[in-house]
């Protein structure tokens, strides 16, 4: 199938092109980036060198069955309703379709939606919860990296007699998640080594783990030393004492439907609990736990790559199994180690 | 096709016209078409990028 | 074709079957590790997660086309001839058999080498060097890691007129070029961003550089915050004036036939020079210049990821070649940006 990546030249864009170029079922159209158009794109994604593809502009014609958003969030609006009108389908990696409810986005967006017919058009794109919707859909909303991380350890515990209103997350998060726009504090000096809490509690990814789960959360994103990755630890309450066979088995079940879902729990190796520095590249998600029967209480993990399952990794999965492929077509990567 | 002044790589220009810029894919420098027939560029004016070191 | 690796539980080991259980025309046969026999692969390699494989002993029976060695030098020599005479084809990642002299072997390695009518059997498994030989070939010495670095660079450039005998080389390397054992000086308290130059002039790699082209090189190695990835920087004096398009010239054509091999040396862009950052995981060379015309000096970078064209990544090259397999079968990978 023909697909295009409307803005292309950020790291999400960038990551996206590094998959589809060695898909085997796609074939490109345009890869637009209004202010690189015309040059080449190994000029802003190296690893692309050899591959001789060109920038071109949003104006320009298109021919495709599919395509991707990766827009910064408010820009994507203004474009969706014309492209999802031509009846292509389209994959918006950016946040403005993921939050179902026009009052819910201007609250966490600060921004009147532009096209709110198309939010309940949208699907949300996490195949492991909504993969029969996504079969059929011709819209999805790419979920948010971090959302991701704690939907995917969040959502399979759904049916657990749990505190669901007293949910403490504290997430770390990979310099790569917050795109390639440099700022002050970005700067190498200031920005290396730093462990930097933003945006605590006001994360806007919160918003998503609430519709997906209904859980209410509280989340701390710490920016830290890693550039792909996020790590998030989960302090859950439990009201009644539960045991880790079952804790292990209700997380096997869900790993044995979703073939990108691991259990890491290891009493042995370096690796005991999920890391994403071994995701780095592949689109896993692995989620491991500790449990303190007597105090009932539980601590659970969830790693993935934010430009992977959290971003590119995801939107082709979720192509994937729009067109009906093998849902791992053209994500067979695997982690590096060491890295 | 036509050569890079800069690094005498051979680039492909599509429909080329006079004062397009193109960019060469190995140097990645900008080049201006000055002449069709034969097909010419001349390394394009610009500013020299701030490294940043 | 059915295939073995000995000594699997190493880096190198660990990379080349991250690349075999990809590999479209590979089945595995033994993957030994004399500590690790029994145990779950991914329990040394959590990267390879999923594939439930064991490692066995090279007690254990084979029935392999090939053999990889990845043991430590020394070690290698004990089984090379057992091995070597029951026909089947072998690539050793190990060092037994760069050196085709084995009083070179000595001088370097401080051993009696004990199976020395290998090493004019054994082809030097450069393929940009010795492609026809490995096409012939049952037994492949696959080169150092640094000398890949060094050789890339160098051999292009061994019909110009330069002196031969004063060539400087500066190489930075990361932490996985020494291999998963660990010590004091690899405590991370310790190594964590140090610039620390290990065995300068003496580096046993030195000896495969001026066995493959004829260049006498003072190098020294400095290991740096980085695990993957080595940049090599050499300096070198002109016996007279060269301009830049005449040596572009020469790495160009060098590039056209070999696709492993890239000529970077760019005008735009963050990343003008070779840079192991976005080779991680990749297969290809980068080799930059910057020239000085008046005084007659110019210096060359390369760049690789140590554990892949300098590793295993050059071993299945190799493998291929001897097969007659497009050189790149299962090494179509693409560094990752940002990383």
């Amino acid at each position: 199938m023909k697909v295009s990546i409307i803005g292309a030249s950020g790291y999400t864009g960038g990551e996206l092109l590094r998959l589809l170029v060695n898909h085997p079922e796609v074939t490109l159209d345009r890869i637009t980036s209004e202010s690189n158009a015309g040059s080449f794109v190994h000029m802003i994604h190296p690893n692309l060198r050899g591959f001789n593809i060109k920038f071109s502009s949003i104006k320009e014609s298109f021919d495709s069955d599919l395509v991707f958003f990766c827009l910064p969030h408010g820009v994507s609006m203004d474009y969706l309703r014309e492209f999802y009108d031509t009846g292509v389908k389209i994959i918006d990696l950016g946040a403005d379709l993921r939050l179902k409810d026009k009052d819910v986005y201007k609250s966490w967006y600060g921004l009147d939606h532009k096209c709110p017919e198309l939010l309940e058009k949208a699907v949300y794109g996490i195949p492991e919860i909504h993969r029969e919707e996504i079969k059929k859909t011709k819209l999805v909303a790419n979920p948010g990296c971090i959302a991701t991380s704690m939907i995917m350890a969040l959502y399979p515990l759904r049916h657990l007699n749990i505190d669901k209103e007293r949910i403490v997350i504290d997430s770390k998060i990979g310099s790569s998640a917050s795109g390639d726009s440099f700022s002050a504090s970005s700067h190498h000096p200031e920005r290396s080594r730093a462990i930097r809490c933003y945006s605590p509690i006001y994360h806007r990814h919160i918003a998503e783990v609430e519709q997906e789960t209904g859980f209410k959360v509280t989340m701390a994103p710490h920016a830290i030393e890693m550039v792909r990755g996020i790590f998030t630890t989960i302090y859950l309450f439990l009201n009644q004492p539960y045991d880790e066979k079952e804790i292990r088995g209700i997380y096997r079940d869900f790993s044995e439907n979703n073939k990108f879902f691991r259990v890491v729990k290891q009493k042995k190796g370096i690796y005991r609990h999920p890391d994403p520095k071994i995701l780095t590249g592949s689109n896993f998600c692995e989620v491991g736990f500790e449990l303190d029967r007597e105090n009932r209480r539980m601590i659970v993990f969830s790693a993935i790559d934010n430009l992977m399952k959290g971003a590119a990794g995801a939107a082709v999965q979720n192509m994937n199994i729009m067109y009906g492929l093998e849902e791992d077509t053209g994500l067979k990567y695997i982690g590096y180690h060491p890295i | 096709m036509a050569e890079c002044p800069e690094c005498s790589c051979i680039i492909e220009i599509e429909n080329p016209e006079v004062g397009d810029i193109v960019e060469c894919s190995e140097c990645g420098i900008e080049l201006e078409i000055i002449s069709l027939d034969p097909l010419i560029l001349e390394i394009a004016p610009e500013e020299e990028e701030d490294w940043g070191e």
